[in-house]
């Protein structure tokens, strides 16, 4: 069993965001992700079961390209004005040629 | 009945009590809490029954007799934002994305405020009429629109926000079940009133006791905030208040349905104009609008505006 | 009555209107969306009721009334998954195992469709035996476990789909919520009557709400699969619903219950039936199963076929 | 009515059969789970309803006639842990910390339990006074209170603990519904009754549901935990349940109150006391006091305790 | 404090398998395991709050040879039929002998 | 677009000690956090949605300081006599300083 090498792309958002990020990490190169309901709390205060809705938490699997082309799209439109983070992993995957 | 009994039926009713002890609840830091699911299928259901009865009385109702009143809300939706820009400008003095933001929300309306002074009216003695729920479907969009305008004289995400305003649930809700209402008619109605019609106040108590909790966890921001914000919050209340009751005499609507549009008119929305903001507007500062339209305006309509625009309806057109 | 009024009665029946709403709510790209914990309290709701609600009235009806109704729906169940399975074969050149599923489907039965046309029937005035339900229960197992025998030939995990089948939420909910009705009879139901009985039909609204946003994304999948799939289940929907108020008649049904039996072996399930298959025969094919009996033959028999299975009953019967 | 037919009401009534559904659901290894926002959404509504109601009877009962009967469940609460206590450390032979859990469970009440045994006490014909929901929320608090005190002689978590009972959802919901019903009155039910009142035990029944299942996936834990868990969750349930009997007479609440209020001595929380419990005590086992409380004595009072009970009440004050 | 360096094996997998998955990574010798619910896209289309059931995301810390074991039936019995990803990452524990 | 290395802390606890956990973490030099609800199985049995309560999952990234702190003080007060397990994992960010 061979396995791969890939970058895991973790971002947590205010839900209202859901519908641009999917399109946008679409657009940039993932070919899949999977999405957690959350809250949570940062610089931008407590987000909870509230008015403002809740977070996501939502997950690709891509490859280092992409990964860094997600990041700089977050950091140019996005970190500015909502409550985004994001994070990268490194995670190892059978079937390879499903991500990339 | 004088003012004093009026106040006090008011505020001694489940739904206004029931939005005081979920305040007291986040106060006294308890672990009750609506599960998410809840508060989502709760409003889906108040928005449907609303639009559902208002379109059975509609199906019944002479155009002649609700153009002009439509006309009239039409024109307060597409008013009231201007105020409420120009106040928070000079008052607030707060950015023009905020005063946007802010204006948005006052265009708009609460469908819970319409709610509870539907049921006070009525409550009173007064009549009320059955199409009333058809102008909060038509004060609800407009405003929004106007604000958004005012805030983004170059494009962005104008037409984006616009979609999410009117394929918005709340908007879709109201008119969907309006438009079933009429289409389906005492015929329908006789199936489902049971669901709809019979438990509804009994399920608006409990989504009080929820917004009760929500309008909590804003207090303190509230006071960070300051005290500008409250007589921004009141201020407004009370002359869009005036306002929509006195259109509501002049457009025929009687002492009951001027009440309910002078509340209707004076409330904050904070289901759908939210979403829209937050789109069109993302520099506008949530903390801001939600604490405006939830901590200040909506708790002081629910328990003094109400009466108070009653009292103006009596004074004027009794 | 005519047919073209009583098409009109059922096209404008709350219910029937929800579903469109739903369809329009997704088309539009409204933001509506239902939580998953209410879609399920929903349906826990509705298929314990039904049950219940039959329960009671076995209770007071004599075993020979009920017997040869019984044996005919059990019939009718064995029966349904081979023309499904052979058509599906034939007409749509699928694999052994899409066509195994495909008869899944059109041997169990939609607990929804039996509504309306239980409502249906009575809103145009004829009676409908109070046991009916029990034919829903009836109906719901039988067709697929022959359809997944279909499927296959050897091992595999037929016992643990037969299990999924057998003790799934809704067979133990119409099961369970009939014993009970048996069990508690007439005294039970008074005490419950204001939950099960009353607003049923309004929480079957909110139901059918959901229902047409789920259909309404197949529909871009509908497109894909193309024509043939349509004249699949439309030509099943009706071969099935008119023996079924064959049978129906025979059994001494009634032009009522005839007319609501053809409706349920008309429909396709969408809830027992997509569990077993998807642990059964994991290499069918999702979309093929969930397009055809969610997008086609459900709102097929809600909106045409209703009408037109009455229509067969009062002709060969009335 | 003799004993045995009563005990058959009692099983034949859809509450106790709901909840052997869901024991058998759970044995047959169905698939059917209720959402955790429904179970959550059916105890809010439950928990206030329940004191709403008796707000609402609260406001038209003279003190003179409540105060007996509070005193008298005040001090049930304060003595109950004790014995629970005493009998978890000599013939359950536990750590202090875990029979000062089962005592807090035993020291608190089954809100269940209690509309079970109003249920069946109105079934039979019985009054009921209408403030009995108000001693509901007299005795949850106080055993819970003192089993912590038994259970931590040096600081720790206690305060924490204190505050979570105060504060807990149960507590504010039972309360401030019971504060609701008072201030709002009769004016107020009216407006509410046809969602907190007449659909009340069709809710209930579903919650019964919901709670069958949660006590059969504890059922193999007592296996292992043994006979004597049994023999302790029963004995206690007696006396306790005979003792209330006995106050209740002796405090004036006629045969239907004395029956109502040993059924509520005799039952174990399951709501408030395990959160108090998991901060207060974490060294305790949840495994133990869960059992106890949801396999053990909840059922047994379902089925037996209560017309025992009755039985009692009738036998000492008919 | 010592750290114990362990993998930690993420699948994410319609709901249905839920009960299978667990049965299945306790057989190959999983001490334990974390469900939360999620929903998804990948090459079988969007998996979301919907008629078809939503996905589950399991984690599960295990040792490494015990994580290959599941890979390896994942890639044989799994991946061919049905909507399942899974990647493995290096995670850090304390009470490492608590997963083995 | 400069990244950063930091630590992601996972804590899997039961639900009731939400309120603590967040405090905790938060006290140690936490800057936000984020929580998934969850359930799962261990050495204490199932936690699933029943009455007990669920689990839920709470992410924090810190500084490797932090990161030790906040295992320490687990170790300490909450394994004993909690349902509660935490791992650690290396990721990557960018805008570094939001986090320490
Ligand atoms: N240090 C952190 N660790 C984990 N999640 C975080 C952290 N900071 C922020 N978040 C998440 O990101 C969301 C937005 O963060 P912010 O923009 O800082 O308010 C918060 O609501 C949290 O869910
Ligand atoms: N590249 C990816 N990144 C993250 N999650 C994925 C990815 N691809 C697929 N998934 C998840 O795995 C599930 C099944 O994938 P698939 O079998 O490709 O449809 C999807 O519904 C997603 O939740
Ligand atoms: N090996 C593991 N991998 C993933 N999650 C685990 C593992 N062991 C325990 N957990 C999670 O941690 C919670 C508490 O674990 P325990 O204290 O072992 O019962 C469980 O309910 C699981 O959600
Ligand atoms: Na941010
Ligand atoms: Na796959
Ligand atoms: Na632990």
């Amino acid at each position: 069993m061979e396995l791969k090498r890939l970058k895991l792309v973790t971002i947590v958002a205010e839900s209202l965001l859901e519908k641009r990020l999917v399109e946008e990490i679409k657009r940039l190169g993932a070919k899949g992700y999977t999405i957690t309901p959350a809250r949570g709390e940062g610089s931008r205060g407590i987000r909870s079961v509230d008015w403002e809705g809740q977070n996501i938490r939502l997950e690709t699997i891509v490859s280092e390209e992409v990964a860094l082309k997600i990041l700089q799209k977050l950091q140019e439109e996005y970190f500015p004005h909502y409550a985004v983070i994001a994070y990268v992993e490194n995670v190892e995957v059978v079937r390879g040629e499903k991500y990339v | 009945m004088d003012a004093l009994e009026l106040l006090r039926l008011n505020l001694l009713s489940p739904m206004v009590l029931a939005y005081f002890l979920g305040i007291a609840a986040r106060l006294l830091k308890s672990d009750l809490a609506f599960p998410e699911a809840l508060y989502t299928a709760l409003s889906i259901y108040l928005l449907f029954a609303i639009g559902f009865k208002g379109g059975v009385e509609l199906a019944h109702t002479p155009l002649s007799v609700v153009l002009l009143p439509a006309l009239t809300t039409l024109a307060l939706g597409l008013f009231r934002p201007l105020p409420a820009y120009f106040l928070a400008r000079r008052f607030l003095k707060v950015s023009r994305e905020d005063a946007a933001a802010l204006a948005a929300h006052y265009g708009s309306v609460s469908a819970v405020t319409f709610l509870a002074a539907l049921s006070f009216v009525q409550g009173v003695g007064h009549a009320a009429q059955g199409f009333l729920p058809t102008l909060v479907a038509l004060l609800e969009v407009p405003g929004i629109v106007v604000a958004l305008l005012l805030g983004k004289r170059h494009n962005g995400r104008l037409s984006e926000a616009l979609h999410e305003v009117l394929a918005g649930k709340s908007v879709v809700l109201l008119l969907g079940g309006l438009l079933i209402g009429v289409l389906s008619g005492e015929a329908g109605m006789e199936r489902v009133k049971p669901f709809f019609v019979d438990p509804f106040y009994g399920a608006l108590t409990l989504f009080l006791l929820d917004l009760g909790m929500v309008a909590a966890s804003r207090l303190s921001v509230l006071r960070q905030v300051g005290f500008r914000l409250i007589l921004f919050g009141v201020g407004l209340a009370l002359f869009h208040g005036a306002l929509g009751v006195y259109l509501g005499l002049k457009a025929g609507l009687g002492v009951g349905g001027a009440a309910v549009l002078g509340a209707m008119s004076a409330s904050a929305s904070y289901i759908a104009a939210p979403a829209a903001v937050r789109i069109a507007l993302p520099q506008a500062n949530p903390s801001l609008y939600l604490t405006a339209s939830l901590a200040v305006t909506f708790p002081f309509n629910l328990v003094l505006g109400i009466p108070l625009y009653h009292a103006l309806a009596v004074l004027w057109g009794g």
